[in-house]
């Protein structure tokens, strides 16, 4: 009886099974996607986050958008992969009279997506619209040191200066897109080597190679970024032959790819994790605690248990592939010294440690492992940690605008090429302090920083302001993040960018 | 023609016999009366001769031959011809032994579904045939209306028609009127009497109530524990019983019922 | 006809307590939508200036009203975060959950009713117990698990489909459907498993009842006599039943939703509560809401036509 | 006596054993997890990562070299736990409801239904999330959510069971001899609707471990290190190339806590 209970179900299963075989005839199994990609010339990249907000260029600040379109958008100067700052739409760009006068000669033919060719009007417009002087809010503030703009012929624009502002050049990478265009937000136009054909919320975003690019012009046709919002849904995608390529995976991720079908790249996230302590939260306010934790903790305990001994330990805010303003010497300041830190400990009234809370945006794994790792290392000094993992809406409302926070582990990447970028953040009354830093000396510095116009001058006095951070244990610096890229065999081409870009003009399928 | 001949039937479940070693015979258009008090094994033998025991779970032996051929003998699928057929069966409580979904007719037409080769029309006027023939006021809308929409009385009526319908050598009741009240159970009565006199159909009425079986039946058999403990004719086993169970089973009607 | 538009009432009065609630938890839960949008390097300027564009600078009650006037005329407004009409993003993501739960639904019949009839025969205490350790072992697989299994074997060993490269509905129906499948399968096994349990029990229950018992006694097969008439009174406490699942169905569909890459109304759902996205939120919870309630009545509708006796307005019960 | 027939009878409840037995397994599990795991199971160990199964790593290590067994044992813990908390407070609150809606009916038993309908309707997701969000993290919040997402089914139950209760003979004499509604309620027809309940109890505390396992999924609720088993299954999924066993043991353990409940349930029903 029971025997023809199970012959039934067994039944019913194989016969559903079938039915689906018969559909098989169209397409051929896996195998064929991967010839199938190849052969088509288009690829498909995994991305886990949704591009979210307008696509406008000058609006988008995440930086999972601004990865993507750097494809599609260009400004009169563009990075390049060891991050210097090279022309694009502009032919060239000059600082004269120290650094009060930026000369810009465009370049000649450069089209739009829609086939307008780039002219002046289109430069103004772009320029007007990100230093604010459309009547609304600057969105490039640095920017507003412009005081005049000329231009004497079409193809020349004299930007004047209120003061000196040696880094005023690495702010012009802003997108030059095409005048009284209203449509950025949902169908961008810009001048780069991929163009934008459609976007479906939550499920993915396509490109198209632009052949009428002025440069050297992409190799693969047709780009499709694939928003997989779970992590096991890339390494499931990898795995079913969905996705070519997938970056900023974690180690542990990295680790069960497919070794057969995936190359591994490493590079690096370009950012700066730490544990920022609240230095106006007790016991945090007290810099002896702050050192006592540097002093405790191990960090290549936590690359070693997190990250498989990946990742690039520092000991500032900068992060290494910043190579113009990292300095070395700080990463090791606080060498691993538990009894010091103990010592340290007693000093400041907590001889048997205390209770601290660590707050972690949940949908960063490599974050909240950090955290795990950290509660259990920083248990050898007697200090008990409690992880509390919150949504990343109420990471940005909670901790980093209302500051209301003990301690809390995330990266802190650059927007723009720039040392200011990482390091005016801790200026006492800059308003996205959010670990409150208040050191006159600290201040002090930035001001005589941005009053500096030699370059070598002013790179000496933010090394200074980096060293400050670290006597003063602002936070526990811990690493710059390994950045593993998986890569179906036979893509060649990825390039790791000291910023938050991913370069798909350089990719291309071998010769198959 | 019914013959019960040493029939024994034990369940696994329990040690005793349910029905020990009994003889019974109905012969042709008689109402014989079987009558004992609940779990006297009665309406076990009745689920025997229908073939509705669950064999599985006891043990028969001995005969019950109707019209010369033996029940016990026939496998399921022989036995189902006989069922329906030769064979009818009306249960206690009509309001359960109707299917609530389904309009009376059609329930009442199973019987020649089954057993005949009979087109719907004609199936229908036998059903209405029946149904004037067990007194149902307006045979037609009892026909389209479904159980809840008819009395406990017509229910039943529905029933005894619908065993009629295939004009069965022997009608098993078991506990007919019980579930009705004091009218509709004479009326009931009255009409089995009145059917079998008019069809000469013999039937094996079932009843703990002797009263019931007094007024419906010409003779009597008495069952205590399995056994057949006193059978014979009616007038002359109520006047004077034998056996000191019949004699406690009298004793136990009130006086009111007993007037004929 | 009375009956009907009480129901109707009765049914909108829920839809809008859902979508007051929803609002009011929305309120309640931390997160600012202009913030998370813009992203941590916002200035307060810009934040400040975004909320009053998306009018959440308004009271609460007026941003309610607002957004239920929208809804009732077909304006669901506008998302938050994509700027894109909040109907043109949920449309084609509607049907995709719809046909997955659908697709689950039939499942659910196609394997729980026989199961639920052939079991219901079984007597053999064995075969009894057996029947119900398997029910209970499939109810107890929790679907994201059986999908996670699913998506292994049938994607990638046996490549029957490729997970997490859903074809569009639309351009590829069969290949999605094929696709939908194995997501679907997962939603429906422990719920295929309780509708066998719960049709074996009202079988039983009906095969023990005298009219049984009668059809038999006219000469009807066991067979005959379940067909005939055991299945339609063994049916309506099933059919409640399946109408609850695909309450379940929709609502359980979020987590499967995300372990196979489904571009469903899950993961909208998840995505905008994520992001504090209003206007899609609320929107695909009343949508979700509307298909519970909807299955809901329609269970009832069956049943009471299935049901004389309640039909004739004399209800005995 | 020994007549195999009858012996056959006997053999029917085999699943009030066999779920009885399951369910004291993981019970034992559970509460011996509280007092005594083999190894720390918080401490980690770079040099014993995604180990598989061995004699002193019974279900193997995870990725931070923990023992998945002590781990698992915690987890069960919290898992257990939580669908307890679960089923007492939605259970409560639900034949609660459903007894006053059952037995008074009239505009309460309307309300009530309403906001039934209105729970079922809400997406058991939202609600642990505005829970979480308000309370913080951590299992018994996560309780509370599911608690209230699992009120409705429960007050069906009772509902069904009180109003058709109400209406007996036994009920109209206790209340002519003088007692009050409550005590009727209580006295009467609460120990007459068990039969009822308890499956639905049973049946509720697995769905309540289920659904605790799908909301660790989405990652809600849930404060590493200590980790439930749902959490515990959504990390092992993420890993299955990698390391299967995690992913097995922890489906296992979940699946006996489920099956052993539901085999009991369906044992005590039918003895």
């Amino acid at each position: 009886m029971l025997k023809r209970a199970l012959a039934f179900l067994l039944a019913a299963l194989l016969l559903t099974l079938a039915a689906c075989g018969k559909h098989e005839g169209g397409k051929e199994p896996d195998a064929g996607a991967d010839a199938g990609r190849a052969g088509e010339n288009s690829l498909v990249i995994g991305v886990a986050q949704d591009l979210d907000e307008s696509l406008d260029p000058h609006y988008a600040v995440a930086a999972g958008t601004r990865e993507v379109m750097f494809n599609v958008f260009e400004g009169l100067l563009k990075p390049d992969r060891n991050g210097n700052l090279v022309p694009a739409i502009a032919e060239s760009v000059n600082v004269e009279e120290n650094g009060t006068v930026v000369k810009i000669t465009l370049r000649s033919g450069v089209k739009f997506h829609n086939g307008a060719t780039v002219t002046m009007r289109d430069v103004l417009y772009s320029l007007d619209r990100v230093r604010g002087a459309d009547g609304k809010e600057a969105l490039l503030p640095a920017l507003t040191a412009i005081d005049t703009v000329e231009t004497p012929s079409d193809a020349e624009l004299v930007l004047r200066l209120a003061e000196a502002q040696p880094e005023l050049t690495s702010y012009l990478t802003f997108a030059i897109i095409p005048a009284d265009y209203t449509e950025q937000a949902t169908k961008p136009v810009g001048t780069g080597p991929y163009r934008f054909v459609e976007r479906v919320v939550l499920e993915r975003v396509v490109l198209e190679r632009f052949d009428d690019y002025w440069g050297e012009k992409a190799s693969i046709e047709r780009v499709t970024f694939r928003v997989i919002e779970n992590a096991e849904g890339l390494l499931l995608g990898l795995q079913s032959g969905a996705l070519d390529l997938v970056n900023h995976l974690t180690v542990t991720q990295a680790a069960s790819v497919d070794k057969t079908k995936f190359d591994l790249e490493e590079g690096t996230m370009n950012l700066v994790q730490a544990l920022y302590l609240n230095n106006a939260v007790k016991p945090f306010d007290d810099v002896r605690v702050r050192q006592a934790l540097c002093y405790g903790v191990d960090r290549n305990e936590i690359l070693s248990l997190a990250f498989d001994g990946r990742g690039t330990l520092l000991g500032s805010s900068m992060y290494p592939a910043f190579t113009k303003y990292f300095d070395d010497s700080l990463t090791n300041y606080y060498t691993y010294d538990p009894a010091k830190a103990k010592e340290l400990l007693a000093e400041a009234g907590y001889p048997d440690g205390f209770e601290m809370k660590i707050t972690v945006p949940s949908n960063y794994q490599p974050h909240m492992d950090t955290a795990e790792v950290l509660v259990q290392l920083l248990g050898k000094i007697g200090v008990k940690a409690k992880i509390e993992p919150v949504e990343w809406s109420v990471w940005v409302d909670r901790v980093y605008t209302k500051r209301d926070f003990e301690s809390t582990v995330i990266g802190v990447d650059a927007s723009s090429m720039t040392a200011r970028a990482m390091l005016e953040r801790f200026v006492s009354d800059y308003g996205k302090n959010f670990i409150n830093y208040k050191n006159d000396e600290y201040d002090r510095l930035f001001a005589e920083a941005q009053n500096t116009f030699d370059d070598a001058q002013q790179t000496a006095v933010y090394k200074k302001m980096e060293r400050n951070l670290t006597e003063n244990a602002a936070s526990l610096y811990i690493q710059d993040l390994a950045d593993m890229v998986a890569v179906r065999k036979g893509l060649t081409g990825l390039r790791f960018y000291p910023v938050y870009v991913l370069d798909v003009a350089a990719l291309s399928w071998d010769a198959q | 023609m019914l013959e019960i001949k040493d029939l024994r039937i034990r369940f696994y479940t329990r040690e005793r016999d349910a029905v020990g070693g009994i003889n019974l015979t109905v012969n042709d258009g008689e109402i014989l009366g079987l009558v004992g008090e609940s779990g006297s094994g009665k309406t076990v033998t009745a689920m025997a001769i229908g073939g509705l025991l669950d064999r599985a779970a006891c043990d028969v032996s001995g005969q019950i031959l109707l019209d010369g051929t033996d029940l016990l003998t026939l496998d399921s699928a022989r036995f189902r011809k006989v069922r329906g057929k030769t064979l009818g069966v009306v249960f206690q409580d009509p309001s359960a032994a109707l299917d609530p979904l389904m309009k009376a007719g059609r329930q009442a037409e199973e019987a020649l579904l089954i057993h005949t080769s009979m087109t719907k029309k004609e199936r229908k006027a036998a059903v209405l045939q029946a149904f004037a023939a067990v007194e149902l006021r307006d045979p037609e809308r009892v026909y389209d209306s479904y159980p809840h929409e008819l009395s406990g009385g017509m229910q039943q009526r529905v029933m005894i028609a619908a065993a009629l319908v295939t004009d069965p050598s022997l009608i098993l009741l078991d506990e007919p009127t019980t579930a009705l009240d004091a009218g509709v159970q004479a009326e009931i009565l009255a009409l089995l009497k009145r059917l079998n006199a008019e069809k000469r159909i013999s039937m094996l009425l079932i009843s703990h109530d002797l009263s019931v079986v007094r007024r419906a039946c010409r003779r009597v058999a008495v069952m205590q524990r399995g056994r057949i403990v006193e059978e014979g004719e009616a007038e002359a086993l109520f006047s004077s019983p034998a056996h000191p169970y019949t004699k406690r089973l009298l004793e136990a009607i009130p006086l009111s019922r007993l007037r004929r | 006809m009375k009956t009907v538009f009480k129901k109707a009432a009765a049914l909108a009065l829920t839809l809008l307590l859902a979508s007051f609630l929803v609002f009011l938890a929305f309120q309640l839960i931390d997160g600012d939508p202009a913030r998370t949008m813009l992203g941590a390097e916002a200035t307060e300027a810009r934040v400040t200036e975004l909320q009053a564009e998306l009018g959440l600078d308004k009271p609460f009650l007026t941003r309610y009203f607002g957004w239920l006037g929208g809804f009732v005329t077909g304006d669901f407004g506008v998302s938050f975060s994509s700027r894109e009409q909040v109907g043109a993003i949920l449309a084609p993501k509607i049907g995709v959950t719809v046909t997955m739960s659908l697709l689950s639904f039939a499942l659910i019949v196609l394997f729980g009713v026989p199961a639920g009839l052939f079991s219901a025969r079984l007597r053999h205490p064995a075969a009894v117990a057996a029947q119900t350790f398997f029910d209970q072992l499939f109810m107890a697989v929790p679907p994201f698990v059986l999908g996670v299994g699913l998506s292994w074997v049938f994607g990638i060993l046996l490549k029957v489909f490729t997970p997490l490269e859903f074809p569009s509905l639309t351009a590829d129906p069969a290949g999605a459907l094929r696709y939908l499948f194995f997501p679907a399968l997962s939603l429906a096994v422990p719920r295929a498993a309780m509708t066998a349990r719960m049709l074996r029990a009202s079988v039983r229950e009906e095969l023990n009842k005298d009219y049984v018992l009668a059809s038999m006694a006219r000469g009807a097969s066991p067979r005959q006599a379940e067909v005939r008439h055991v299945l339609k009174n063994a049916l309506p406490p099933t059919v409640s039943f399946l109408a609850q699942t695909v309450a379940e169905l929709v609502g359980g569909g979020v987590i499967v939703e995300q372990v196979f890459g489904v571009p469903g109304l899950g993961g909208v759902l998840v995505d905008a509560i994520g992001k504090r996205d209003y206007p899609v939120a609320c929107t695909v919870i009343v949508i979700l809401a509307f298909f519970v309630i909807l299955s809901h009545a329609a269970a009832d509708a069956v049943n009471l036509a299935a049901d004389p006796r309640r039909r004739g307005g004399e209800a005995r019960v | 006596m020994s007549d195999p027939k009858v012996k056959k009878a006997k053999k029917h409840n085999i699943l009030l054993i066999a779920g009885a037995a399951l369910t004291l397994a993981v019970l034992l599990f559970t509460f011996v997890g509280a007092f005594y795991t083999p190894r720390d199971p918080d401490a980690m160990n770079a040099a014993e990562k995604l180990l598989p199964p061995t004699l002193n790593h019974l279900f193997g290590t995870d990725k931070f070299g923990r023992d998945i067994f002590s781990r698992v044992m915690k987890g069960t813990l919290s898992t257990v736990s939580t669908a307890l908390l679960t089923v007492l407070a939605g259970g409560g609150v639900g034949i609660l409801a459903g007894a006053v809606t059952g037995y008074f009916g009239g505009k309460a038993d309307a309300v009530l239904t309403r906001l039934g309908d209105t729970v079922t309707a809400f997406p058991a997701v939202l609600t642990a999330l505005l829970v979480v969000s308000l309370l913080g993290p951590g299992g018994w919040q996560v309780a509370i959510a599911l608690a209230v997402a699992f009120i409705p089914s429960f007050m069906r139950v009772s509902r069904v069971s009180f109003a058709g209760q109400r209406r007996l003979p036994y009920v109209i004499s206790a209340r002519l001899q003088g007692a009050s509604h409550a005590g009727v309620m209580l006295r009467h027809i609460l120990p007459n609707t068990l039969p009822s309940l308890l499956p639905a109890l049973t049946i509720g505390f697995s769905n309540a471990v289920l659904a605790e396992a799908g909301m660790s999924y989405l990652g809600i609720g849930v404060t590493p290190p200590d980790a439930s088993l749902g959490y515990m299954l959504s990390e092992a999924q993420g890993m299955l190339a990698l390391a299967p066993w995690y992913a097995v043991s922890c489906g296992a353990v979940l699946l006996a806590a489920v099956l052993g409940v539901g085999l009991l349930g369906e044992g005590l029903k039918d003895a």
